[in-house]
């Protein structure tokens, strides 16, 4: 399989299936000046990949509307931070649109946005917001934290007809990856066990999948196994892939760049907590950015984000190192 | 301000003009004495008839309108189905929208209807979508964006402009000014000498339109829609016709409202005595006066059969609330 | 104590203060006309109630600058839905200015508005939405439950020197409750014991905090006493009320009308089963508002936000029954 | 196009404007061989600078601004202190912000300067809220809001104008047309033909103006000026001057601006070539040309000291992460 980046993998569902589904345009600011995934299809697709004035809630309502009537549009927010001057048109107009509707139409919509610390932008280009969007009923929401996935989410979410967030880690747009140049699609809510472990259950998304596995192999030489889970979607999650781990690891921790208060690590755990509370054998344990915004220096914003080491010590204050500590013996 | 003195209108087409405004005149008029029992938040239309009647009969049935908080006399002129409309009023699963939706959420897609909004000018961006379909896919269809003299303020509506004009939209933003927004006079909020200079301010021709004939929004929407199909891009009208009744039912007082005596607009300003007024002067041609009598009586009992079937005993499945959010 | 209701009271705090601070003005779509809690106060100070045109993304905007440069504006946001469509001001601008400029400025403004379902205005006007604002940092979050609440968060509000979104319950406007007349201030972050108990502690907000009076009465009669936390503030929050109640129930149900994934519900629950797990008997329950947009029908609505019988019952489930059946034998 | 022969700017208010201008440049020049080394994004200023320097200059130390993503001119143009901005670009916690802010959230509330945005149009707002506090407090400060052309098309900006109207606020819109948005020419995203015709459509006065002429703007900002103070409300300007560098350092190749010859721009539209022109043809009492020499090579040291002080080890607590979120 050839190794590809993560924003060329989804360049490259965007364009395999535009080839296809002539119904799908991208909209977006200098969308035929784009650097990232979207870079050049102009050229294949000149009628199709629409430059936008910088009216974010005009193009992103006129793209639930054009949605809902027969496109199927592609909209770069750039950074996700800039879903906020279009936030009406996300939360109240595209999610909600079919419901009120009685089930009458739908929104096959993509939204797709950067997301993430590690680019040095300061508060207002590096948020992760996706609590946000999950929160809210009737959106899709999808975090792919590899090349292979970013692929195959994307393809999925260009043939699903609710409207999706497609939420890429600006950090992982150079991170390249084995991805087969034939279209798939990656169904929703199907998550990925990414490193098998029985000692404790470590629920990681984007960059945190990488941060997870690094502090896998520390408690590797400490003779402690951790199961490494992705999600990949966030909303719909897959609960049973976790319920499942946890049921035989019998500890969770979950770790994740956002903010800390009603986040999508207090969902999971909360979510465990309630439905697999049995099966817990110690406290569950939440590894996030903290409530703070994200400060621009460097210094700051790397001791923002979780590294490998929180997540070791999580692992081990879920009172699992006393557990190893037993079973050792 | 736009008015007009001749029409190629036929008999036929202001028969179903005259129709239309009946039909929403009977329908708001009767939600007058029923709003205190039904559940919900009901913005009246009276008085406006002629813009959402005259817009919609320049309009094809595959065209697309996105309407406001204000919604009934949109929809129905759109075509939309009476009887469901009073059912989803009611709330019942029959309705319209299932009874998800309510007043502020009446939508009809296969009428073109794109649906009321709960938000001031939210339904703007969304005619602006249903534009860029027609565009992209050729079809020629044209939309209309219809918002308030309040809701014209709004972000989302004045960046529609922008990104109307880019992209030559085939759209048409139908500005209802009433006068007020809520309690707000528009004098106070309305900055600027009319919506069709600030049209221009953004390179989009406009005009100002009395929105009490429908003659005239006719007119200046047909011309509107004649442009957009021809690939010429957007139009902007203001139209100027104050509503009758209060902003919403049970709500207000009116005491914001000094100079306007209902019953004065009644007789001075009423679209539909206008427009029998102008078949009787004979610079319309129409129907005879007792014709007109029975499309009253008519959309009358039309309403009179929704309301009692809207009234018929039912039953909502509270396990549908989960039914809709997503597709699958 | 004279009796007034929650609208009132607000009322009250809002004029008290106003007679007090010159710095606070009101600024709001028809604040000269208003019907709640801010009715006639422009009668007292005409130059200090704002009529503002429906420009929310202006105008609160400006509330921040204005709040930035010397004035203490309270906004009124109508329905907490409408926060939508100014939304970048309150996330991006509000909450992050005195941290982007490193604590020289601060923010003192309150945002008023309406939330929760209860009056059939279907999907667009009838939201929770306070978890989207707990999620982020710099914002401080208010939720009264009564009247006397009401009045001491108001007034602590208009003296808090950051941004505070102050949330009125629309269905609690017409709650009469006792209420000095004399100005008193409730601190952020102390959350009040409504109902003490031993066997559950159930942490309600808004109007589910009567809900949950309700279920204890329900389950009083079955020999069951739970403890009803009424938080107050959601951001800060207190959790060492929350967590000295949980020590000794050892037993945590939370209720709230929001959406349930990444929520209050599961902010609260996912902390106690991190912080307090060896307290925990039982798992942790939530009781929530479902993941689906609110319905017009009144039918609909009624079955969308969680009633007594639905808090009952998860006390219950929290295996309380059975240890109360084990203690009782 | 608004530009201006005469002045009545004295020999030392000319020598303030122009040393301003050598500063912005000299920052912004040096920035961009710097730019591979800092943190973060940069946007540079340079060939702007007559805007901010003569925008400024028309103020008031106390009257405010709020700024861009594109704002070091205009926040030396304000009177922020160089080294601590330059610190703050290296992300140093003795920055201008504590290292919490960065290149695009720059801010001094005691110089008036309300803050860089890294939002689009994201300043507008804020700026007629200290209009607002002005105006409430009958201190006859006013307040200028910054936002380029394609900013300009943001909801908030447009709503800004219904609003600062209404309340008649004293602020002035400076719309900084440097051609292009991105990669966007405001050929295709500035929809009317310029802001002075917009800002008419909202009832306000506006003006278009030379940006690379310092006297023109500065005297179009006096009278806007003028009129806030007096209580007439806002007012519009459009400046035209094209930025000398790309969009963002390190990010653009410039290929979508095919016309635009930096090296021609620096010799035919140099705001600081043309003052000094201005000057030795004696339209503009100003200087002698050694004098302004001597400014340019006092600015290069200025910002040459700044580098260097910048550039000095240091360490950053990453607990104070936590500090500033909250008041208390
Ligand atoms: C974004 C937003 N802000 C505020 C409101 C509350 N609101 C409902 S209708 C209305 C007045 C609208 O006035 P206008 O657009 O003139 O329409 P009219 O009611 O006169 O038909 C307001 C302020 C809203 N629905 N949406
Ligand atoms: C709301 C928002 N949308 C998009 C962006 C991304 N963006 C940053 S600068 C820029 C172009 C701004 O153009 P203009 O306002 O003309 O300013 P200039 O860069 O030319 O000074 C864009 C689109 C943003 N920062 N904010
Ligand atoms: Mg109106
Ligand atoms: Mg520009």
């Amino acid at each position: 399989m050839r190794t590809i980046t993560y924003q060329q993998a989804i360049g490259e569902a965007l364009a395999q299936q535009m080839r296809f589904d002539r119904s799908v345009v991208l909209m977006g600011e200098d969308s035929t000046n784009a650097w990232g995934p979207t870079k050049g299809l102009h050229l294949e697709f000149p009628d199709r990949v629409l430059d936008m004035p910088i009216t974010e809630a005009a193009f992103v309502g006129a793209a639930v509307g054009a949605a809902a009537t027969g496109l199927r549009p592609v909209v770069d927010l750039l950074f996700i931070d800039f879903a906020t001057v279009a936030f009406d048109q996300i939360a109240n107009q595209a999610a909600k649109l079919r419901y009120m509707a009685g089930g009458r139409i739908s929104v096959p919509l993509v939204l797709r946005a950067m997301w993430g610390t590690g680019l040095r932008r300061g508060a207002q280009h590096s948020q992760a917001l996706h609590p946000l969007f999950v929160h809210l009923p009737g959106l899709k929401v999808v975090a792919p934290s590899n090349p292979y996935d970013a692929k195959g989410l994307m393809a999925q979410a260009l043939v699903d007809d609710d409207p999706v967030l497609f939420l890429e880690h600006k950090m992982l747009y150079f991170m390249p990856g084995g991805v087969p140049e034939e279209p798939y699609a990656i169904p929703f809510g199907s998550a990925k066990v990414v490193r098998p472990g029985t000692d404790c259950t470590v629920v990681a998304i984007g960059r945190m999948v990488s941060v997870a596995l690094a502090a896998a192999e520390q408690l590797a030489a400490e003779g402690v196994q951790i199961e490494v889970i992705d999600p990949r979607t966030l909303s719909p999650l897959d609960t049973s892939t976790i319920y499942g781990s946890v049921e035989r690891t019998g500890r969770l921790v979950v770790v994740d760049e956002a903010h800390p208060r009603c986040s999508l690590a207090t969902d999971i755990a909360a979510q465990v907590a309630q439905d697999r509370f049995a099966a817990l054998r110690g406290p569950v344990r939440m590894v996030t950015g903290p409530h703070a915004p994200v400060p621009f220096s460097p210094e700051l914003e790397d001791a923002f984000a979780p590294g490998p080491d929180q997540v070791a010590e999580a692992v081990r204050a879920t009172g699992l190192v006393k557990d190893a500590a037993v079973r050792s013996r | 301000m736009g008015t007009s003195r001749t029409t190629d209108l036929t008999v036929d087409q202001i028969v179903e003009i005259y129709r239309t405004m009946s039909v929403i005149r009977a329908f708001e008029d009767r939600l007058h004495g029923l709003a205190k029992s039904l559940p919900g938040a009901v913005h009246l239309y009276s008085g406006q008839e002629a813009v959402a009647a005259g817009v919609c009969a320049a309009l094809a049935p595959d065209d697309y309108i996105a309407s406001t908080h204000r919604g009934h006399g949109h929809a129905i002129a759109k075509g939309c189905d009476v009887e469901a409309m009073m059912k989803e009023l009611h709330g019942r699963p029959d309705g319209i929208c299932g009874g998800k939706g309510g007043s502020m959420h009446i939508a009809d897609f296969d009428r073109g209807m794109l649906g009321a909004n709960g938000l001031a000018g939210g339904g703007v961006p969304l005619a602006c979508g249903a534009a860029l379909t027609a565009r992209q896919q050729g079809t020629g269809q044209v939309s209309v964006a219809f918002t308030g003299d309040g809701g014209a303020n709004q972000g989302a509506v004045l960046e529609s402009l922008v990104l109307a004009r880019m992209l030559d939209l085939p759209v048409i933003f139908a500005i209802e000014n009433n006068g007020y927004a809520q309690a707000t006079p528009a004098a106070a909020h309305f900055s600027g000498t009319d919506m069709a200079q600030r049209a221009a301010g953004f390179g989009i021709p406009g005009a100002v339109v009395d929105g009490y004939d429908v003659i005239a929004v006719h007119a200046a929407t047909a011309e509107a829609v004649r442009r957009a199909r021809a690939g010429e891009g957007p139009t902007v009208l203001e139209f100027r016709a104050e509503r009758f009744h209060g902003h919403m039912e049970l709500w207000d007082d009116q005491s914001y409202r000094p100079d306007a005596d209902p019953e004065r607009l009644r007789t001075e300003s009423d679209p539909l005595l206008l427009l029998r007024s102008r078949i009787a002067e004979g610079t319309v041609a129409g129907p005879a006066a007792f014709e007109l009598d029975r499309i009253d009586r008519d959309a009358t009992a039309l309403v009179e059969a929704a309301v009692t079937a809207a009234s018929e005993p039912f039953t909502a499945d509270p396990r549908t609330l989960l039914d809709h959010v997503y597709t699958r």
